[in-house]
């Protein structure tokens, strides 16, 4: 029994189970660390664009700031509306975080095992051969976290929300993933590092240009962005689904909030710009890798602000027609016509 | 781990499906315990795949998983109708559809 | 270690199949549901069934489980019909499931399968993977895989035609005195209750079937909107 | 629970009030309460039917104090407001109603709206108002009549030298004071540019509800501007109380004809900017366009006024139809609109800016020298250096400050174009020093009530839209 | 505003629709202004209409204090095609304060008077919906009267009262 792989992953070459218990906390680590950074950037970012300065009072230039914030908000007293239900209050924001956090695991920031205090490191959590599947997965349980939130909070408006944000997130998801059935049949495989390795001679986003678009406008809608931020709708639904939601358990869907941006940017960069992959046959050291990667999600990332700080949102019903009316036949299309060309010019 | 585990878990699940089946009044759970029972079928399947080692199972469970989600879509759709039209919702009142 | 795994995953699963069915408040069992499906989701994983798995993820737990959670917030949670099954009912039922249960096993253990209380056949490492079995639903398959997604398409549209509304909504159209419009206002937030001038929750009416927004806690709770709840 | 539930009217025989309701100024009232208990029966039927009515309940609370007490029994009539008017719907329509506000981030204050939903589609909208009512007007009855100024600035908190143009216009008509040609000039300057500023602020906020957040900032970025100009000229930024009665309290200071004039440059381009950004956005035009739509005729049933009639094509100003402080010598025009959509409504408002700027840079370029407040010693003050050498000067300056202006019985309605439509102060005197009446018809007032008819029928988000384009400031609803 | 003969022309046609309607004229400072009995508000506003004065733009409610028929109800009427304005006054006793509702022909005057109502007492009969509009749902009194108390009155919210009944006292 030992002798068979673990089904769940196949990691390449077998990591001791202390790397793998290393390798996890190392990524929670990184995710949490990052949503800090993203914070700051994207205010400082908002800040330059709407011409004020941003946070610049707490700690050298407000780096501090997203800190003061989360410390605020965990040190809150957390209270529960009256018609609320209080396990699944409890249980949804956390339910949001993890699933948010858990496709963390997947990005692939190396190609090439790095050697690590004598031992070859992978730097991914999982290099599954099915990882798009599974980060697809972990979205649609990201869902319940906002429907039971939603639902549980016992308000009309998180109800009203959820309702919204539930049919949202599942109706973009199908687009989102129609999108990536170009780049999957091109690259044959549903590994994610496997899909960066194939894009050592040019990077999706040429041939694929059309998906990439469709990937990233569904992307905005799953992670509620300007301009399909709806399932919050400050000005017509309050906060959505989080209305009734104050401290600590309000920080946990900020959280995953931004764990979510920059997961978009990270998969985004991972599908369509190359991953830790250089242009022009540039070949780095093995280190320079995760760097790459992290450049090109912040990338991403100040794209998704720009769109926030410039257009204003949809209403739902235009969000809806657009999804399924131009998205999706866009997205199929693109499928239909990449498989022809894979067909005419492979055999 | 020995396949008989499996076929184990499958086949009580399946029994709580039937008599949920039969015990549940609202349209909705009863549906929901079809889905139990379908699922069970669907567990042993697959145990029976990798008890063979062969991917036919894999591939059944698959066509049950469309024919559940077809079922479900009908089945709420039916019972989407019934709420708009009735008030209560209760299986065992549903005389009209007796024809 | 997988071992480990299934003894988690296995009693969860039958835990979660017995809440289904034992649940009074049709929103718990659904969401009984959905734990159900996800431990049976790291079966699959026992099992090489990996694209099985994340295929039960994405669509059963995804997909369609949503839109019963949806339905269920729709109708408004009505809780399972008063009084619950007659007592004969529920032995019958009792009798039924243990005698299915019974039949199962017998089935299964006595048929003498032989490798059942084995680990299961030798296989190849990308056994359940995608690529297999998208090879073998476009070869071997592919009436069922076609027949699968045309049954798929014909439900899609039925439950459209179920579910849409019968005409549409007129302005200056009289409307009808529905049993609904005697139930509904109670329970969503009207300025009188905003005010407790009325009393949404006792009396056999708001107890019988919550407001068609369902935006609340479970009909059990019975103090949502009860402003003169807590003190005095 | 069940002992909360109110009991109707307490007992018609209940002692008079002054025995029960305790304060003794209620018995001052108490006649005029109980007259109408005699006339009473229509309204009590319309007000929840209680036998003797609510204002029965009003005269009489119920002796017995420890149960639930008379306020409760007024909440008979909150029920009739919880009643859904023109709801046609079929039966099988599922209908929410959900309460939007007072505590609402894009209801512009503390407006209510008990909105009925069918989905997502709004069925119908009561308004609600009054929860930021301050009693300004009967504040202003006890104040002389230049010291009511800045009460009366304070209504409509973005429009405050409209709302003091109207009082003291009202105030000179009374009087039939000359008010000097500058000082005229410099109020048309105030004026348009308190109308650009009010402009920018609906402009920010409403955006701010359509999602784009980053064109408040730029929008508060040229307010800012402005307040520092009022700054300069009144020492104020809000209420400025500048305008008086005669005049305007102080000529403009030495160098803000520049300050006025860097603005009139750099301007035009912001709003180009902000054309840029807006006016050709797809998402701003699918929010806006065809949504919000109510004929002239409506409109004008309903008495709205402002960009909103001008919005719905018809070229209705008080500034040309009956120009007062000196709009006549300027050339200016009425942009008006064809659809009286949002995206209209957004369209005029945006041209009036570039208009109010083509105002200002005429009245700076030809304003008059001259006194900038009345000679008349009963009405203005008198300079300070009078003060010194002339005892007239110094027993006016006493009288005025003391006691204030004596102005001739008689009422007056003086109405000007303000930034939401037609903006009119009535002010009755008695012949005292201090105003008898004063009630001030805020366009945001009357224009709410058109909003039923806007909303009804669209998306909710449209809703809010709509309300965001209708542009009402409860400041000035709710007085 | 309509000079003295105008006015004159203007009294008359109201008149003609009902004996007696008109009670006075005046023309002060640039304001036109025909007294009508309550009771033929409604016939004087439609006449007016018809005369061109389309546009209802303000109702004020007023109160004469000291002089008898103390309670007075101001409509401001607007004609946008004569650029003109003229306004029609009715007075009623505080003891008997009906005047009949002008919203069924003019929906601006819902709010309006319900202000009037609000602050003054001012019963308008026909209206379709009168109830306090600026003050507190459970207020008591009229706040505008000239002779309510000011200062003293004590903050009642619902709320407090629910729970310690009679407090204020």
């Amino acid at each position: 029994m030992s002798l068979t792989p673990a089904p769940i992953a196949e990691v390449g070459f077998y990591e001791p189970w202390w790397m793998q218990i290393v390798k996890t906390l190392v990524i929670f680590g990184i995710g949490f660390s990052l949503v800090p950074l993203a914070l700051l950037y994207e205010r400082k970012l908002l800040g330059r664009f709407q011409n004020r300065p941003g946070p610049n009072r707490v700690g050298p230039f407000g780096t501090l700031q997203p800190m003061a914030d989360i410390f605020k908000l965990v040190t809150k007293e957390q209270f529960k509306p009256r018609g609320s239900i209080g396990w699944l209050f409890i249980l949804s924001p956390l339910l949001a975080m993890v699933a948010a956090l858990a496709t963390f695991a997947l990005v692939p920031f190396s190609g090439r095992p790095q050697d690590i205090f004598g031992t070859p490191v992978g730097l991914y959590g999982l290099d599954s051969s099915i990882g798009l599947l599974i980060f697809f997965a972990f979205s649609s349980i990201g869902a319940y976290g906002v429907l039971l939130g939603g639902w549980s909070s016992g308000s009309k408006y998180s109800f009203l929300g959820a309702m919204r944000g539930a049919a949202q997130l599942i109706s973009y998801e199908v687009s989102q993933g129609l999108a990536l059935l170009g780049i999957v049949m091109t690259a044959g495989t549903l590994s994610l590092s496997g899909i960066v390795e194939h894009q050592s001679g040019m990077w999706f986003i040429l041939p694929q240009v059309v998906g990439a678009f469709i990937f990233f406008v569904a992307t905005l809608a799953e992670i509620n962005r300007t301009p399909f931020d709806l399932l919050e709708a400050d000005s017509e639904l309050v906060a959505g689904y989080m209305t009734e939601y104050g401290g600590g358990r309000f920080a946990l869907y900020y959280v995953a909030e931004y764990v979510h941006l920059v997961m978009a940017g990270a998969m985004f960069a991972t599908l369509f710009l190359g991953g830790w992959q250089l242009p022009f046959g540039i070949d780095p050291p093995g280190w320079i890798d995760p760097i790459v990667v992290l450049a090109k999600t912040a990338l991403i990332v100040t794209l998704i602000v720009w769109i926030r700080a410039s257009l204003p949102k949809v209403r739902y019903d235009q969000l809806m027609s657009f999804g399924w009316k131009v998205l999706l036949p866009l997205a199929t299309l693109n499928a239909l016509v990449t498989a022809v060309i894979l067909v005419v010019t492979d055999k | 781990m020995a396949i008989g585990w499996y076929l184990a878990v499958s086949a009580i699940v399946f029994a709580i499906g039937a008599a949920g089946v039969i015990t549940r009044r609202n349209p909705l759970l009863v549906l929901v315990c079809l889905e139990l029972m379908l699922n069970a079928g669907n567990l042993a399947l697959i145990s029976f795949a990798r008890m063979h080692g062969s991917q036919e199972g894999q591939v059944f469970a698959l066509v049950v998983m469309v024919v559940a989600a077809a079922e479900v879509a009908v089945g709420l759709g039916i019972v989407v109708a019934l709420y708009r039209n009735r008030v209560a919702v209760d299986v065992d009142e549903l005389r009209e559809l007796q024809g | 270690m997988n071992e480990v795994l299934f003894f988690i995953a296995g009693p969860l699963a039958v835990i979660a199949a017995l809440g289904v069915v034992v649940l009074r408040n049709p929103f718990y069992a659904v969401l009984s549901l959905v734990a159900h499906l996800l431990s049976l989701a790291a079966l699959f994983l026992l099992l090489y069934a990996p694209f099985v798995a994340v295929v039960q993820v994405m669509v059963y737990v995804g997909a369609v489980m949503v839109l019963y959670v949806f339905v269920n917030a729709y109708v408004g949670g009505a809780t399972d019909a008063t009084g619950g099954p007659a007592p004969t009912l529920r032995w019958l039922s009792y009798a039924i499931g243990i005698g299915v249960l019974a039949t199962v096993v017998v089935a299964t253990l006595g048929s003498s399968l032989k490798a059942i209380d084995s680990d299961g056949a030798k296989i190849g490492a990308d056994f359940g993977s995608p690529g297999q079995i998208g090879e073998l639903l476009l070869t071997r398959f592919l009436l069922p895989f076609e027949a699968a997604s045309f049954l798929l398409l014909v439900a899609a549209v039925g439950a459209v035609v179920l579910a849409r509304r019968r005409r549409g909504v007129l302005p200056g159209e009289d409307r009808m005195i529905a049993a609904l419009d005697l139930l509904a206002p109670t329970g969503t937030g009207s300025m009188r209750e905003g005010v407790g001038a009325v009393n949404p929750v006792p009396g056999a009416l708001s107890a019988h079937i919550t407001p068609s927004t369902g935006a609340g806690s479970p009909p059990a709770s019975g103090t949502r909107g009860d402003i003169d709840g807590e003190d005095d | 629970m069940s002992d909360e539930t109110p009991k109707p009217g307490g007992d018609p025989a209940a002692p008079a009030a002054g025995e029960a309701a305790g304060p003794s100024h209620r018995e001052q009232d108490a006649p005029a309460t109980a007259g109408e208990r005699q006339a009473a029966p229509d309204i009590a039927d319309l007000l929840g039917g209680e036998p003797g009515g609510p204002l029965t309940a009003v005269a009489d609370p119920p002796a017995d104090q420890s149960g639930p007490s008379a306020y409760r029994v007024q909440e008979q009539s909150i029920d009739f407001s919880a009643q859904l008017r023109q709801v046609a719907t079929r039966d099988d329509a599922e209908l929410l109603t959900i309460n939007m506000g007072p505590h609402h981030p894009a209801t512009h204050g503390v407006l209510r709206l008990l909105t009925t939903l069918e989905g997502e589609v709004v069925r119908d909208v009561k308004p609600i108002v009054g929860y930021l009512h301050t009693g300004i007007e009967k504040t202003a009855e006890d104040k002389a009549y230049w010291k009511a100024i800045p009460v009366i600035e304070r209504m409509d908190y973005l429009a405050y030298y409209f709302n003091a143009m109207a009082y003291v216009g009202a105030v000179e008509d009374l009087l039939e004071v000359e008010v000097p040609k500058r000082a005229q000039y410099l109020r048309v300057i105030h004026l348009e540019l308190n109308r650009i500023m009010s402009h920018l602020v609906w402009l920010g906020t409403t955006m701010l509800d359509l999602g784009a957040i980053s064109i408040f900032w730029y929008a508060f970025r040229e307010r800012e501007t402005i307040l520092d100009l009022f700054e300069y000229s009144s020492g104020q930024r809000m209420h400025t109380r500048y305008f008086q009665i005669g005049g305007v309290a102080e000529d403009i200071p030495a160098g803000w004809e520049q300050s006025l004039r860097r603005f009139l440059v750099e301007m035009p381009k912001r709003i180009d900017q902000y054309d840029a950004m807006l006016k050709r956005n797809e998402i701003v035009l699918r929010r806006l366009r065809h949504v919000g739509v109510l004929s002239a005729e409506q409109l004008q049933a309903w008495g709205v006024t402002g960009p909103l009639l001008r919005a719905a094509g018809v070229p209705w100003d008080l500034r040309k139809a009956m120009p007062s402080s000196s709009y006549e010598d300027f050339d200016f025009q009425i942009p008006v609109g064809t659809e009286g959509d949002n995206y209209d409504r957004y369209l005029v408002r945006v041209a009036e800016m570039r208009q109010s700027l083509r105002i200002i840079e005429q009245a700076i370029d030809g304003l008059p020298e001259g006194p900038w407040i009345t000679e008349d010693r009963k009405v203005a003050l008198p300079p300070r250096h009078e003060l010194a050498t002339s005892m007239e000067a110094l027993i006016h300056h006493f009288k005025l400050v003391t006691e204030g202006m004596r102005v001739p019985a008689g009422e007056a309605y003086h109405a000007i174009e303000g930034p939401r439509g037609e903006l009119g102060c009535f002010v009755r005197s008695d012949g005292s020093s201090k105003p008898a009446r004063v009630h001030v018809r805020d366009p945001s007032f009357v224009n709410l009530q058109a909003f039923g008819d806007m909303a009804r029928g669209e998306y909710i988000a449209d809703m809010i839209a709509t309300l965001a384009c209708l542009d009402p400031l409860l400041g000035g609803i709710d007085r | 505003m309509p000079d003295g003969d105008a006015l004159e022309r203007l009294a008359h046609l109201v008149g003609a629709e009902q004996d007696g309607a008109v009670v006075a004229t005046v023309v002060a400072r640039g304001r036109a202004e025909i007294e009508v009995r309550p009771d033929a508000i409604g016939s004087a506003l439609e006449r007016l209409r018809h005369e061109g004065y389309t546009m209802l733009m303000s109702v004020h409610g007023v109160d004469y204090h000291p002089e008898e028929r103390r309670l007075g109800v101001v409509y401001e009427l607007l004609s946008m095609q004569l650029q003109d304005r003229v306004t029609v006054k009715v007075r009623v006793s505080a003891e008997d304060p009906h005047v009949p509702s002008v919203v069924a022909d003019w929906p601006t005057a819902d709010f309006h008077e319900r202000e009037v109502f609000d602050m003054f007492g001012v019963v308008f009969d026909g209206h379709p919906d009168l109830r306090r509009i600026l003050m507190p749902e459970d207020y008591i009194g009229h706040p505008q009267r000239r002779d309510f108390p000011i200062g003293g009155e004590p903050v009642i919210f619902t709320e407090t009262e629910r729970r310690n009944p009679g407090w204020w006292k």
